[in-house]
């Protein structure tokens, strides 16, 4: 397996190559003892580097990014935080080692307020709390209208917003995203994806899944697909996207026929 | 009402799909041709807000509608209307929705669905301790065994269920989730959970099929082909309402767009027209869906500024509104 | 119980005569082993609270029993047949299933005699098992009225409520007090008992002010909470109150008390009338006063029972209710085996009310005195520590003294006169 | 030993004459002539007095079947009787002159003589002042302080039932117990190690802190860890529940035990007397309820229990150690549940083995009432549960009924508003 | 060995008397609700304590047995209607609360001292009042009879190996009749991804890697139902005849608790349990599953939600009416003893022997009483006197069923005969 952390350098575009941020070697992991979703999947985010994963569904992408946060039990192999073993580390360690996560479901806290949720994404430094949230208020002006409300009555898209609003809060390090534009209306998927590579380039190391595959792949460094448990392919974004076999077996044509039949703007 | 039969019939050919919905006025709440589904005055308050308020709505029979809106705009809170899952705040002022010529008013979720329009959820709801399969089972309709006093004479519902079960493993088949069948549906990842409530709600053979984001969370390859059989339904005669984000989705199967926007139907059309509506591109779309994200000049504070600024356009109207 | 498990090594070290008795005298304890049954032996059975809210009532209970059998084996046993006892929990009426899995057990372990139950509620649950297996059930404590005449193998030597219910009537109502209010709990022992009570007072001219007959104010047996029913019986402005319960007693008193309630106006009854020095203030219930059924037995007594509690159960007595109608109830059985003869129930059954003295005879006083008038051929009344009459048609204690009670400023129960009732 | 010579001598005197069958062996401090009902006899007797005091020195005459008279002067004890040999009804009345003034009578009574009984006659005598009954409002005011004093302790236990249940979800069926663990402990220190009240009430909350504390380590957080369902959990309270029931038995026994032995001092303030325990303990529930609240509202801590009781995964993922909340919870409301049942204790005068079991149902329903899972809805909840038990009786439920009634009005309540009263309406779909 | 088997007596005369098959009727109901539909029930004693009622007041007013079965089933249904009407529409945990009020509310009724010319108030009504024409109906005889007349004494003077032998059989009987039960539920399959290794798996290679792990663990799965069903049955005779052989019992034949009743209960629990099995393996029993799972699904299937939960509600609390007139037959209805601990019991009894399983109550009332009256004999067996005295060895044995109730939940949370996997997707 270290053979293909090996490829997986020579491809890196990260600046410092040698020091992986995040790194999962051989990861083994499953929610019931004896089955695996995750057989041996090894991932690896350079610093400053933005990573893609997409594959078909059950593939194990939210399993890895949880076996990753800690939130599904590692059998056998590792994950490493820049120089520190985290594997099966107990999650709010990682959040205090400057780790941020978006779930793919249930990603707010219902019967809190919008501000309540916010203020939980700094829970571990209440100090700056303050100035955090005007940034959160800044870059979403709806959440801002609606903060005395509970969380449960938002719409689907609006929890995503929330859920997104939450995980910045905290300025992680690494921002781990799961589906993070899925039920957004496009507007506000640009907006999520432009924002997120904008994180980025402010030196945060974000891997996300992506089932907006095209997209995802436009903007990030690297990709991954995962399929059955297994990191089957790695590249960039771009030879990803363009990789006729991964089209096929992933990305599917829809986007492309549908441009090529209504040709727009 | 004498001419369904001939309006439906020909409706697998796209060009007598077009030619139905070209005499179909732009506006939003024109008259259809054959409307299974007629809405008016469908107002739900919270509180202060106003999250649905639409005076009038027609479903063209047989043909595949996408209804699209920002967020928030009260879409899936429409959906609950309709189906029974929740109940106008203007139930008492005059609101009014009938399906295929009954009237809907009052009828509980499980009426609605027994009437023939079927929903899924945004937010799955899959039957966690029962098997794929039995999610399955569970969808399909006027089963004889399902009736306290016949269900303990297996001999009464041995064939239906049969029967049943071959349609559930097509079904599951196409859905990629035949191979699932036996498992618990509470071990399925978010996009197969997507899948299965699609599937679910098909084994009812409902007239019309509401389907809320159905493809967010499902990998694209997957989508294209299951939008191939939901063509394939409509081309069979059903009549498909969805919510959808995904443009490429709703430009390529729907045959006709409504747009919702802070609770109010704003626009309607065929998907080019809706789509080209500077309106629509501006509160919904954003300037940038079709462009390549890999570019950095996006990254821009213009370019965010921009995107933010008809992000709030949603909210503002939203305010107008409640003023 | 409760107290004497703190309390206990303390109180036989300070009462000279608890231990001094069950120094001077040998006490067997003579449990059951499991060969034993009625056709070779006087298997004692007992179904008696030793869990649950009566599980207070349950060591004098025991030590009735307890003391019985080893009195009998020490006069030689019955006609030589050993006497063993094997005592089972009734537990309490709010989980039947372990009555009736205790009743179960007795019945198969081929018993002579089954002492119990303490409840009324509890031997309703078991009466048809015992009476359909033919085995003798007698009740040392049960005083509910539809229990009289119940079956053929139901017997008690408590008295039923009637007896109580008028001794307490009558007290109330010659001393003067007109408008009463009771704090009863519903219970088939209480509101039997306060039906009783009610109809001697209103017979004499008073008059039931709270928690009367079919006015629905019973409160629910164990609840803990008694500001609403002391507040509305007070409320009444009554002359004085009768509180029938059994533990919650000691909650109802300090309420009544700290809503000023003068002590000397509490009639108290055989479920609480007990003694409450350790549980309250000095002189809080002086002048208090209550009955219970069946003379209050002397010293002797008491300090032999304690004496075979320290040798069987491991502590002395903390209370005495009822051990000397457990006792009674098991000599009673033990001589009518003796005068049928054969130790199985049947025989017990058919000699049980000869030997209470229902068809006259010889006084005696002891099981071994009794026996040898018995050996005699003379017929005898057997009567013992309790003091109850023959044993009726009914099965019933034709008649029984009830001690009246009153309380002194340590908050103890000293008797103050002695009546008897019959029931006519 | 006068007295006890006395019934020795009353014993023999049964054993000779077994027939003699009403005998009374009087104190000595008792009415100078003394009454036996025998075969041919029966007595007619009776106290006077007053709802204040007993009226010596007054005239009865009690006039039999066949209109002969006997007369009769009470005692200085306000006792007469009289001895009759006929059977049948005897009218007793009173000589007015003899009574002192402004006293009000019917003067006279009819009562049934039978032979070997003594019959008791009652002759009602009142002040001219006196009322039948108390004021209705009065009784109504007291016992809404009541009620509210048993809500606001009540509260104190469900506050701690309702934080679990939102923290993990688990309905805590040992929770009574836990109020029962209080005040037995109470009990142990105070009463019988005689503990300071104040010491030993921060002792006993102390402890029963520990008891959640040590709970959750050795049994709740190892059993989450394995992903034991909350059904399976609840069956595990259940039987914890019994075995600390009859820990309670073993230890203490089945009787009721007090805290204190003393009998309360009482304040009244208006209309509403109450001890000063019971003054003292509903404004020690005061504050530490609202201190909870504040906690739960304004700290970092108490948003950190709502997080988690929202969500605990995403709680985890916001940093919140989640273990340590739900420990802190259990502390926290085991050691309310502890002063609860210490407080409880004090105010309803004892404690029992079972008495948590039977107040289980009405935290249930304090809880379910406001709101699952809303710490405040459970605050409103047992308040109104208090109120409902204590008042009631006084708006005419017959008495028996009073819990049933608290829980009707729960299910009357729930079809009104199903979420509770401070809960809310979830959104489909 | 005297005392063992004194215990072994003790518990087998518990394991059959009639209130354990009471409690296994009232936990099937009580399945029902909550193991197939979801709804949680704690007020299965109030339908009991009704089913009771119904039949001791109209046989004790001289009813016919048949018509007071009848009152019984029809108060159930009637209370089920009650609550159910607008409870149903809550959320699950109000339906807890409000049905373990409505069943304190009929205790507190029940024995209200205004009721007590048709309850019995506080006291109940005593069996000899409405027992009459049951035992009527008895064609056993009169007599007593042991169970059976070959015992272990007969072979070879009831040495102990001979007894070891036969308890050894009857585990045997046990685990087959478990194993069986368990592969007749054909387990949702395991999947896994077999995991070639060092090798990338081929993109192309979809599904057809993956095999097949779970069907094939348990042997017996190949057997027909009916051979199934044929074997179940005869090692839980052959079990329950071995049982017999080594605790000779002896009842009487017809008497207030003797073998009548005692046939009659378990013929009533077997009835029970060929019912709800016909029931759930049916498209029916799937919509209760369905329902358990989520409701607003299956309403947006078009079934009607509320009425299936009616249905569930009433059949449920007919067979808690069944189990409470069985209960009160060989004793007294007591309204006391039909309160929250007796519901307690059933909710333990099911998921000892687990929930949503054909079998799994009847076992667990078996086992839960049973194995009370073994630690409380044992206890009192055992313990010496100078350690705890009998009132203490009693009290202690509860603390023991108490601490041995949550470890059995601890260690086998889905109880004997549930499926683990289910548990995983709890809520
Ligand atoms: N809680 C769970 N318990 C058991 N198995 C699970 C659980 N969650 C997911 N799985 C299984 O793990 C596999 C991978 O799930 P995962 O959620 O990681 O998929 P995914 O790649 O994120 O898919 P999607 O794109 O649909 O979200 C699935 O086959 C699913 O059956
Ligand atoms: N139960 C509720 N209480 C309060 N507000 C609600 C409730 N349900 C919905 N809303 C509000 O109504 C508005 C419409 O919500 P709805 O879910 O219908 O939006 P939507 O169009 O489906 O959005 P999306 O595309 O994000 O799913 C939202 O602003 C939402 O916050
Ligand atoms: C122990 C006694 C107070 C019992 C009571 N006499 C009864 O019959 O219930
Ligand atoms: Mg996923
Ligand atoms: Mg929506």
């Amino acid at each position: 397996m270290s053979a293909q952390t090996q490829t997986s350098t020579q491809s890196g575009t990260g600046p410092g190559a040698r020091d992986a941020v995040i790194e999962a070697r051989d990861v083994v992991a499953g929610y019931l003892p004896g089955v695996n979703i995750l057989n041996g999947c090894s991932l690896v985010a350079y610093p400053g580097e933005m990573i893609g994963i997409i594959g078909p569904n059950g593939a194990g992408k939210s399993t890895l990014l949880k076996a990753i946060f800690g939130l599904v039990k590692v059998h056998s192999g590792s994950v490493v935080l820049g120089d520190r073993d985290i594997t099966n580390a107990k999650t709010n360690r990682l959040v205090e080692m400057g780790v941020g996560f978006v779930p793919q479901t249930n990603n707010v806290f219902p019967t809190l307020t919008i501000e309540e949720n916010l203020r939980m994404g700094l829970f571990m430094r209440p100090k700056k709390v303050g100035e955090r949230l005007a940034a959160m208020w800044d870059l979403f002006p709806v959440l801002h209208d609606r903060r005395n409300q509970r969380a449960g009555a938002l719409s689907g898209g609006e929890r995503q917003s929330l859920a997104m609003a939450r995980a910045l809060m905290m300025e992680p390090s690494v921002l781990l995203l799961d589906e993070p534009s899925a039920g957004l209306s496009p507007v506000r998927q640009d907006e999520t994806f432009i924002r997120t590579r904008r994180i980025n380039k402010t030196g945060v190391c974000v891997v996300m899944v992506e089932q907006n595959a095209r997209r995802c792949l436009q903007i990030c460094d690297r990709g991954y697909v995962l399929d059955q448990g297994r990191d089957a392919y790695t590249g960039t974004g771009r030879e990803l996207a363009d990789d006729p076999k991964v089209i096929e077996l992933y990305l599917g044509t829809l986007a492309k026929d549908v441009e090529s039949e209504h040709p727009q703007h | 009402m004498s001419d369904t039969s001939t309006t439906t019939a020909g409706l697998a050919d796209p060009a007598a799909r077009r030619a139905l919905m070209a005499g179909v006025a732009t506006t939003p709440g024109s008259a259809k041709p054959d409307p299974i589904l007629v809405v008016d005055n469908i107002v739900r308050a919270f509180g202060g807000m106003t999250a649905v308020d639409v005076g009038h709505l027609e479903v063209q029979r047989g043909v595949i509608t996408a209804l699209i809106g920002p967020n928030g705009a009260g879409k899936t809170t429409f959906f609950n209307l309709i189906t029974g899952f929740d109940r106008p705040t203007s139930a008492r002022t005059g609101a009014n929705w009938s399906f295929d010529g009954a009237k809907l008013n009052k009828t509980s979720a499980s009426s609605v669905a027994r009437a023939g329009m079927v929903r899924t959820f945004q937010l799955t709801k899959a039957l966690s301790r029962m098997t794929v399969m039995e999610n399955m089972l569970l969808g399909a309709q006027g089963q004889t065994g399902e009736n306290l006093l016949k269900c303990v004479f297996k001999p009464l519902w041995r064939n239906q269920e049969r029967e049943i079960e071959e349609k559930a493993k097509e079904l599951l088949q196409r859905f990629k989730l035949l191979e699932k069948k036996d498992d618990y549906a509470g071990s399925l990842s978010g996009g197969q959970r997507k899948l299965l409530e699609m599937a679910r709600a098909l084994m009812s053979d409902p007239k019309m099929i509401m389907l809320d984001e159905p493809m967010a969370g499902v990998n694209p390859a997957l989508t294209q082909s299951l939008l191939g059989h939901v063509q394939s339904l409509r081309d069979d005669g059903m009549t498909v309402l969805f919510v959808e984000h995904d443009m490429h989705v709703v430009r390529h199967i729907s045959d006709w767009v409504a747009v919702m926007a802070e609770g109010r139907l704003v626009a309607e059309g065929p998907a080019d027209t809706v789509m080209s509506d500077t309106a629509v591109i501006d509160a919904y779309l954003g300037a940038h869906h079709d462009t390549d994200l890999g570019d950095d000049r996006l990254l821009s504070d213009d370019t965010m500024d921009q995107l933010s600024e008809e992000a709030a356009e949603e909210q503002a109207h939203r305010e107008e509104e409640q003023s | 119980s409760s107290d004497s498990n703190n309390n206990a090594s303390a109180k036989s070290s300070d009462t000279p005569a608890a231990g001094s008795t069950s120094g001077s005298e040998n006490f067997t304890n003579d449990k059951c082993s499991g060969s034993q049954t009625s056709a070779d032996s006087l298997r004692v059975g007992g179904i008696l609270p030793l869990t649950g809210n009566l599980a207070y009532l349950g060591p004098p209970e025991i030590a009735g029993v307890g003391l019985a059998v080893s009195d009998i084996n020490a006069a030689g046993g019955v006609d030589g047949a050993k006497a063993c006892h094997d005592i089972q929990d009734s537990g309490d009426s709010t989980d039947m299933s372990v009555s009736t899995a205790s009743a179960g057990s007795l019945v198969a372990s081929n018993p002579s005699v089954v002492i119990g139950a303490a409840s009324s509620s509890v031997s309703l649950n078991v009466v048809d098992t015992f009476a359909s297996n033919k085995i003798v059930e007698v009740s040392p404590a049960n005083t509910a009225v539809d229990l009289s005449g119940y079956s053929p193998y139901y017997f008690r030597t408590a008295p039923p409520d009637g007896i109580q219910g008028n001794a307490l009537g009558t007290l109330i109502s010659t001393d003067g007090y007109q408008k009463v209010a009771f704090i009863v709990f519903n219970d088939t022992y209480g509101t039997g008992l306060r039906n009783a009570v009610q109809q001697t007072i209103e017979s004499s001219g008073g008059q039931c002010t709270y928690g009367c007959k079919g006015q629905g104010d019973e409160f629910p047996a164990g609840q803990t909470t008694f500001s609403s029913e002391v507040g509305a019986a007070l409320a009444t402005k009554p002359d004085a109150i009768v509180v029938l319960a059994f533990d919650e007693t000691k909650q109802i008193i300090p309420e009544l008390k700290s809503q000023g309630w003068d002590m000397s106006k509490v009639y108290l009854s055989d479920g609480n009338t007990a003694d409450y020095s350790k549980d309250f203030e000095k002189g809080t219930m002086e002048g208090a006063q209550g009955t219970i059924p069946g003379a209050d037995p002397d010293q002797s007594f008491k300090d032999r029972l304690s004496g075979w509690a320290e040798v069987g159960e491991g502590k002395p007595l903390a209370d005495y209710a009822y051990g000397a109608e457990s006792y009674d109830a098991t000599i009673l059985a033990a001589l009518a085996a003796v005068k049928g003869g054969a130790t199985d129930p049947q025989t017990i059954q058919k000699n049980f009310a000869a030997v209470s003295g229902a068809t006259g005879g010889e006084e005696c006083k002891t099981y071994a005195d009794c026996v040898k008038l018995l050996k005699d051929g003379k017929e005898i009344r057997y009567a013992g520590p309790s003091g109850i009459g023959p044993i009726n048609k009914q099965n019933d204690p034709s008649s029984a003294f009830i001690g009246i009670f009153k309380y002194n400023a340590d908050n103890k129960n000293e008797l103050s006169t002695t009546v008897q009732g019959s029931s006519s | 030993m006068g007295p006890r010579a006395g019934i020795a001598g009353v014993l023999v005197l049964l054993l000779l004459a077994p027939l003699a069958l009403l005998f009374s062996a009087q104190p000595a401090s008792a009415v100078g002539t003394l009454c036996l009902p025998s075969d041919t006899t029966a007595c007619i007797a009776g106290t006077l007095r007053t709802e204040k005091d007993v009226l010596p020195g007054v005239k009865i005459t009690v006039t039999g079947p066949d209109g002969q008279a006997t007369e009769a002067t009470t005692g200085d004890d306000g006792r007469w009787n009289v001895q009759v040999t006929k059977e049948g009804e005897y009218t007793v009345k009173i000589d007015d002159t003899t009574l002192p003034k402004n006293l009000a009578t019917s003067g006279e009574v009819t009562v049934d003589a039978k032979f070997k009984a003594t019959a008791p006659a009652l002759i009602p005598i009142r002040t001219a002042d006196y009322q039948a009954s108390e004021s209705y409002w009065d009784h109504l005011l007291q016992s809404s302080a009541n009620g509210l004093r048993l809500g606001l302790l009540l509260a104190l236990a469900s506050v701690g039932l309702s934080l679990i249940y939102g923290t993990t979800g688990l309905s805590n069926f040992a929770h009574a117990e836990q109020v029962g663990l209080g005040g037995i402990l109470g009990y142990f220190l105070i009463n019988v190690h005689g503990l300071n009240l104040w010491v030993g009430g921060l002792l006993v909350m102390v402890l029963c802190g520990f008891t959640g504390w040590f709970q959750d380590r050795v049994m709740w957080q190892p059993l989450r860890r394995r992903g034991l369902g909350l059904t399976q959990l609840m069956i595990v309270t259940i039987g914890l529940s019994l075995a600390m029931q009859y820990c309670f038995q073993y230890f203490v026994g089945a009787r009721t035990v007090r805290v204190v032995k003393d009998n309360p001092t009482v304040s009244t303030v208006g209309p509403i007397t109450m001890t000063n325990q019971s003054f003292i303990a509903m404004g020690i529930s005061i504050l530490v309820l609202a201190a909870v609240g504040y906690a739960l509202l304004r700290t970092r801590v108490g948003r950190a229990t709502r997080a988690v009781s929202d969500n605990p995964a995403l709680a985890a993922a916001s940093g919140i150690d989640v273990d340590k909340v739900i420990r802190l919870v259990w502390t926290v409301s085991m050691a309310l549940a502890g002063l609860s049942g210490l407080l409880y204790a004090l105010v309803t005068n004892g404690i029992k083995w079972d008495s948590g079991m039977q107040i289980l149902l009405l935290l249930f329903a304090a809880v379910t009432l406001g709101g699952l899972g809303t710490a405040f809805g459970a605050l409103v909840g047992s308040i109104i549960i208090g109120l409902v038990v204590e008042l009631s009786p006084v708006l005419g439920m017959p008495g028996d009924f009073k819990y049933a009634t608290a829980l009707l009005i729960l299910i009357l309540l729930l079809l009104v508003r199903p979420q509770g009263l401070l809960g809310r309406p979830e959104r489909v779909g | 060995m005297d005392t063992i088997q004194a215990i072994l007596n003790a518990m087998v005369r518990e394991a059959i008397s009639p209130q354990t098959a009471a409690v296994a009727i009232a936990a099937i109901g009580l399945n029902i609700h909550f193991g197939y539909t979801g709804l949680i029930n704690i007020g299965q004693s109030g339908f009991m304590l009704l089913g009771a009622y119904g039949l001791a007041i109209s046989v004790g007013h001289g009813l016919p047995l048949i018509v007071g079965v009848l009152i019984g089933f029809a108060a159930a249904l009637v209370f089920a209607l009650v609550l159910g009407a607008p409870t149903l529409k809550l959320r699950g945990d109000y339906l807890a609360i409000v049905t373990i009020s409505a069943a304190e509310i009929l205790r507190y009724v029940g024995r209200s001292a205004l009721l007590t010319d048709f309850t019995g108030a506080a006291q109940g009504l005593s069996g000899a009042t409405f027992r009459g024409p049951f035992v009527n109906l008895s064609f056993f005889g009169d007599g007593t009879t042991t169970l059976s007349p070959f015992s272990y004494h007969d072979v070879a003077g009831g040495a102990v190996w001979v007894r070891l032998l036969g308890w050894l059989l009857v585990i045997a009987c046990v685990a087959g009749i478990v194993v069986l039960v368990r592969s007749a539920k054909r387990p949702p399959r395991v999947r896994r991804a077999v995991r070639g290794p060092g090798r990338r798996p081929e993109v192309t290679a979809t599904t057809e890697e993956r095999v097949d792990l779970g069907a094939d663990a348990a042997a017996p799965a190949g057997l027909s139902p009916a051979v199934r069903g044929a074997a179940i049955v005869l090692l839980g005779v052959l079990g329950v005849l071995v049982v017999f052989f080594l605790v000779p019992t002896t009842y009487q034949n017809t008497g207030v608790s003797g073998w009548w009743v005692r046939f009659a209960a378990w013929v009533l629990v077997a009835v029970s349990v060929v019912v709800v099995w016909l029931l759930v393996r049916s498209p029916w029993g799937r919509l209760l599953r369905g329902i358990r799972e989520d409701e607003d699904a299956i309403r947006s299937l078009g079934k009607n939600v509320f009425a299936i939960k009616m249905q569930a509600l009433i059949i449920g609390g007919v067979f808690g009416a069944l189990g409470g007139m069985v209960y009160v037959l060989a004793s007294s209805v007591q309204p006391d003893s039909m309160g929250r601990s007796l519901t307690f019991f059933c909710y333990t009894a099911l998921l000892i022997g687990g929930a949503a399983s054909i079998f799994g109550p009847v076992l667990g009332a078996v086992i839960f009483y049973g194995a009370r009256i073994v630690i409380k004999v044992a206890a009192g067996a055992y313990v010496p006197d100078s350690i705890m005295n009998g009132q203490q060895t009693e009290q202690f044995s509860y603390i023991v069923v108490g601490v041995a109730l949550m470890l059995i939940v601890i260690f086998r949370p889905q109880g004997i005969l549930g499926n683990k996997r289910e548990l995983r997707f709890n809520v």
